[in-house]
């Protein structure tokens, strides 16, 4: 057991998965010999060799359409792009090709690929350094779609995406790589060695997708965030005293119903927040899902709390980005509501 | 400069429908003149190859040059033999889908040798990431053809239980990757397959195949680059049909250089042959696939071929060439080229070839007949809740109740 | 005034434009000589020159980064995308450079491009040549989405496009090119020349992005629709005899939102019909907007008809399709709840 | 073949941080070697061009050889000038950042030639679509380097209102494209831009940049396929400064060929410019620009240089190359070398030098405190309301409602 910041513990889930199995192959730009820009693959190249843990040339769909075919070949590529912002290249080769190898072969054929990418906002990253993309993979069949909101999760997180045979794209919100940021971007980090989520596991372990965790029970309101955002509500709840109960998703696609279900039905409200731009975002298929199972124990509209639907400005980045005091308005008003 | 006004330019080709077709522009060296080089001979070497064209069947029929395979009467007839059934097969399916058995169809009349002889060049278990009009490399990999009529009609012996449009086969047992509907994603993926079998330090090579049109995508690019830097042993193709739907080929950039010319920027070998000679399509892609397999790297390959027949069934090609286009083809038509060799070795007739051509005719109808007993265009490959398999390896909640909710 | 079925309508509108507006270009796979797989450029390169309408690449990355350019220098490029399924290779072009383009140089340069691109499913086309996008466009801010059901519409609303200055996709249902297909593939397909939408007028004339048509009106349900499926819900409130208050939207974004608050509030119930997958469709979006306007007005939980959460399996097609049947069993489950 | 192992090869570089720099791979031919071609010489007479290097200074720092562009002393002086005012705009501005004045910012340093000679060999209406490395092409073109700080600031003189980070200039002004933070995506739109040229029968040409690394993207082969396809009037160029942030240029597949030589499959005609030699860059640049206007079709650039500085504020090169590489470096430093030439022609001399050195911290010093008196990083640029704006021409319903909700 050590204590690990995001970085750390995705690093130690790469570590346990290349000593593990001989076909994982970790690869992306900047990512062999120097690291990757956020250093989550530092020391594996010179610790696994240059063929385990390599760089690529830049051009997101070459990444991925290689890494399908590797992965067709059974290997286990886990692969990194840059920033969230730049999966956009690599559109086609997930949509059409790593999404659908497997249905119109009916079996025959299938790429057992991760996707790493760094999103979010809140680290003055301007509109190519800050975006957050799950949700449109969610509309996509055939994607697996996670973000996990703390080291202990990432890792056990990450290593369950390796293992797992069909693709999965494995966001990591870039704000909260060193630590659980409470969404006051004036205030100091509290590092992950301060969090007991921080706490994290040398050897192997997994974390099972489609399991959502309730990071607070509560029983006013039901807080539905994944992220940077589980610890933006966490302040928002404390900050307003509504007894919110905090689910962290974890994973967006599949995505745990039945947790989220069950606590909209004994809170009756429910306030739902994520970084994205507000419209057709993954919030919209939330509510969308809460109202079909949960309509006659709503007592008020759940809310949206979101980034608006603009490019992530630079100068505004805290106006832009959904903190504490805006998801707290939302908890005030959900409670008001009725 | 006196004139500083800029002009726009659009290719056009030389004739259109209504108008004599024309094939003057087309240069076609004769057989026989370019060697053939080492397996490391250095990329800057090779200009002449991607520029010009290999060529081993002559005029006469004869086979020329150094790059003739050598390959013997038993092999000759075989791919005699497996060019004709593609042809015959082709021809049955096209008429089935006239007669609203099947929803759609797609011949590779013209492109035989390319496919036969690549196939049979290769190893049974190279890995082959094909594009829709290679079914010759299925049959020359002796996959039955009741198989395939089974997808195409969509029945319950189709294996992929219906998901996939008629021709877009996916066949693991002959190594053949599930064919994609999008162009060219299959490129770099062929790549990609490469590396992990040099990663394996396994023995078998990939190869791949675009249309002239094709090339245009960024794919295309990703794959040569991909292939340039990791030295993947796979070999890539393009099958330069002259056509792209309607487009001719000066759409896809083939007024200012030849597709196996794009190969040099990477610093790769591009050799450009004479797809529709068998022993020259043979011979380079034995050449490219050694190459492959010595750890000399990649090698792109432009077979020089026509579109005989139609884009699809849901294409006339009268609509934008000539009709009789084809009968100025330079560079005639496969088949009857290596009938012509193997007469000129005495060693077929052309009561043989009349005979195979019957035999084969049959064969098909028998073929066909199986696989229609199973049904037709129609009919169910199997129950409807099949829709919701296989989106992913397990059946995860969400799609267990929309199943439900579908009632099938 | 012509009777017109979509695809001369839309030959219309192009064809109107290219006659007034000498920066209209119109370019894309085959859509030369050829005049489009369609149909629906026939004619305009005999009219106007090869230079106004032409052929391209295969390449629909190149073909909306160069439509990118051209629009910067003024023109109005009018792209084809063969079909909406191959919209993926350009995904980069449209996310990360049309629609962020205004924005990043806050006004300094934009690019007014349409993409027309048919879409939608029952035509045999199997998984590639099937798709609905539309809603993965609705989360990308800084782009329009338009998809109209009819011929009149379809030439009014494409000339508006062509007409806007921001970047505009205009999807076309390709299963009601020829007649506003009821949903039933077995009977035979009423032709554009039997219905009053086909009655189109030579000349320009434009229909304004961003309202919502009230196809038929009605007090029982709101159904919420667009594309072929306002003829599917057409039959089905036929068929149902549910006072269907029938909403073709026309625009998706930006969204006609003061139409359907008012069609919801006033029936207090609603049904929301696409073709596209459920997850995270606009379908979701649509309901997370009605819940926030329309919470204390609602009477049952709104529901979602659409296609399911898989590729458009060939065989299954008609399975897959959200058809009459299966919108008249929403009708009729939203009138029984509550 | 005996051994039938593959092997995967992955490129590496030959040196790393702790070892001596080495630059002995580099193969620098001398200068004024290669002719002059005519504006329409065939693309396949000019495979020297792409392979080999145009040099002008030789190491005596005379001007030598055909591509001479013969400019007089007070060009030269000027290209100087903008040179050192960049460098002298770069050290400036790299203190901002570590002053904490701006949250990110991008260095040149080397490259100050490539810059300066292609913005003086353009014309001022042509349009650049640069990369985020082309800060000397603004001020080749005069364009106030206050207003350029300010969009670093993003104070409230920031023309952009704060949206874009530090360094992505939009300049409508001087020509300059917007910049994008998206690698290549201005390629294919700079040959759309210079088709809308063609098309309207204008005389402006577009130019585009981008890095060795980006070549690798999909809009890099779009753009040379349709730039080949429609002959469109561009100049596309590629900087090739040896690294993509960590990687070196092998990785973009530098190993295998030269940049330049990828333009030859598309029947292009790709040269390689020595991109520290001011003169050489300008004649290629001018020569380019030159056959795009006379309608003779683009023209692919590689610039090779050096990258003798980090990536950007947020990244330390110390971690993946040797320190004191860019002491090894062959081509020498681009200011250096005019300068030499200069004082070789007797139109220059140290003390000039040191002169303009001062002038130029001085003017720069005080541009930066005109612009920091309009406030520096966290300071608002202007209304966050702004925030809504331009995300279409006109604001949409949906975003004044979040706009009433943001209260802002
Ligand atoms: C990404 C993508 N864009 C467009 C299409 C539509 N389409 C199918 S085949 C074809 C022409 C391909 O031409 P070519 O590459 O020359 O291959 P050929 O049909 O001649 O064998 C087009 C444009 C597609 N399937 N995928
Ligand atoms: C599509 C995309 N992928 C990745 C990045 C991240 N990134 C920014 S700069 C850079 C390296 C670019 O190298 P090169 O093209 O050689 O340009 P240079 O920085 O050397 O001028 C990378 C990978 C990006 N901005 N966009
Ligand atoms: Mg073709
Ligand atoms: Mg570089």
């Amino acid at each position: 057991m050590s204590r690990m910041n995001m970085i750390q513990a995705i690093n130690s889930a790469l570590d346990n998965m290349l000593e593990r199995d001989p076909n994982v192959l970790i690869f992306g730009e900047d990512v062999g010999y120097f690291g990757g820009v956020f250093r989550c693959t530092a020391g594996l190249q010179e610790k696994y060799g240059v063929k385990r843990c390599f760089d690529t040339p830049i051009a997101e769909g070459g990444i991925l359409g290689m890494a399908i075919g590797m992965g067709a070949n059974g290997l286990r590529p886990v692969a990194e792009i840059q920033f969230a912002d730049y999966i956009y290249p690599a559109f086609d080769q997930l949509v059409s090709e790593a999404a659908r190898l497997r249905y119109r072969s009916a079996g025959e054929f299938w790429a057992p690929i991760t996707v790493r990418s760094p999103c979010g906002g809140g680290i003055y990253g301007g509109q190519t350094h800050s975006q957050s993309p799950e949700g449109i993979f969610t509309h996509v069949s055939g994607l697996k779609t996670v973000m996990p909101s703390n080291p202990y999760d990432a890792k056990g997180l990450l290593i369950s995406c390796i293992e797992d045979d069909d693709p999965v794209l494995f966001f990591e919100p870039k704000r909260i790589y060193n630590g659980p940021f409470d969404g006051y971007h004036d205030r100091a980090l509290q590092p992950w060695t301060q969090h007991p989520m921080g706490e994290v596991p040398d050897d192997y372990y997994s974390i099972p997708l489609g399991k959502a965790n309730i990071v607070r029970p509560g029983s006013d309101v039901t807080v539905i965030c994944y992220g940077t955002m589980v610890h933006v509500c966490e302040t928002a709840v404390k900050e307003t005293g509504v007894d919110g109960e905090i689910i962290d998703l974890r994973t967006m696609l599949p995505l745990d119903l039945d947790c989220i279900v069950a606590s909209v039905q004994k809170t009756g409200r429910c306030v739902i927040v994520h970084e994205a731009t507000r419209t057709s975002g993954f919030g919209a298929e939330l509510i969308a899902e809460i109202q079909e199972h949960c309509f006659y124990h709503l007592e008020a509209p759940p809310i949206r709390v979101t980034g608006w639907d603009t490019p992530y400005p630079h100068a505004f980045e805290w106006e832009y980005f959904p903190g504490p005091k805006r998801v707290g308005e939302a908890l005030t008003r959900v409670m008001e509501d009725a | 400069m006196a004139d500083e006004t800029l002009r726009l330019h659009l290719p056009e080709p030389t004739t259109r429908p209504g108008m004599d077709p024309d094939a003057s522009m087309i240069k076609v060296p004769p057989a026989g003149t370019l060697p053939k080089p080492p397996l490391d001979e250095p990329d800057d070497k090779m200009w002449d190859y991607a520029l010009g064209m290999v060529r081993v069947l002559d005029d006469d029929h004869g086979a020329v040059g150094d790059w003739d395979p050598k390959l013997d009467a038993d092999t000759l007839r075989k791919g005699l033999t497996y060019m004709m059934r593609t042809r015959a097969f082709d021809d049955r399916m096209l008429r089935q889908q006239r007669q609203g058995k099947t929803s759609f169809y797609m011949k590779c009349t013209g492109e035989e040798a390319c496919g036969v002889a690549q196939a049979m060049a290769l190893r049974p278990d190279d890995m082959l990431f094909p594009s829709y009009r290679q079914q010759s490399m299925l049959v020359a990999r002796d996959w039955p053809l009741v198989d395939l009529m089974c997808q195409i009609f969509n029945n319950p012996k189709d294996r992929l239980q219906g998901k996939q449009l008629p021709v877009l086969y996916s066949v693991k047992g002959a190594n053949f990757f599930s064919i994609s509907g999008n162009l060219g994603t299959q490129f770099p993926q062929a790549v990609g397959w490469a590396m992990a079998s040099a990663y394996k330090n396994d023995s078998k090579i990939a190869a791949a195949w675009v249309g002239e049109g094709t090339t245009a995508e960024g794919d295309f690019h990703h794959a040569l680059t991909f292939a340039a830097v990791y030295q993947a042993p796979v070999v890539l193709n393009v099958t330069n049909n002259q056509y792209a739907i309607s487009s001719f080929s000066g759409i896809a950039g083939g007024e200012q250089s030849t597709f196996a010319a794009r190969a040099l920027g990477y610093g790769l070998p591009g050799i450009r042959v004479d797809g529709n000679d068998f022993l020259a399509v043979y011979a380079v892609t034995k050449w490219a696939a050694d190459r492959a397999r010595s750890n000399n790297g990649p090698t792109l390959i432009e077979l020089y071929t026509y579109r005989a027949a139609a884009h699809s069934t849901s294409d006339d090609p009268s609509g934008y060439r000539p009709k009789d286009e084809f009968t100025v083809w330079p560079l005639g038509d496969p088949i009857d080229r290596l009938k012509q060799h193997l007469i000129k070795l005495g060693e077929w007739s052309e009561e043989q070839h009349e005979a195979l051509h019957q035999e084969l005719e049959d064969e098909v109808k028998r073929d066909l007949k199986e696989a229609a007993s199973h049904g037709t265009l129609g009919v169910r490959p199997c129950s409807p809740s099949t829709m919701f398999d296989d989106v992913f390896k397990e059946l995860p909640p969400h799609l267990r109740r929309q199943r439900q909710e579908a009632g099938v």
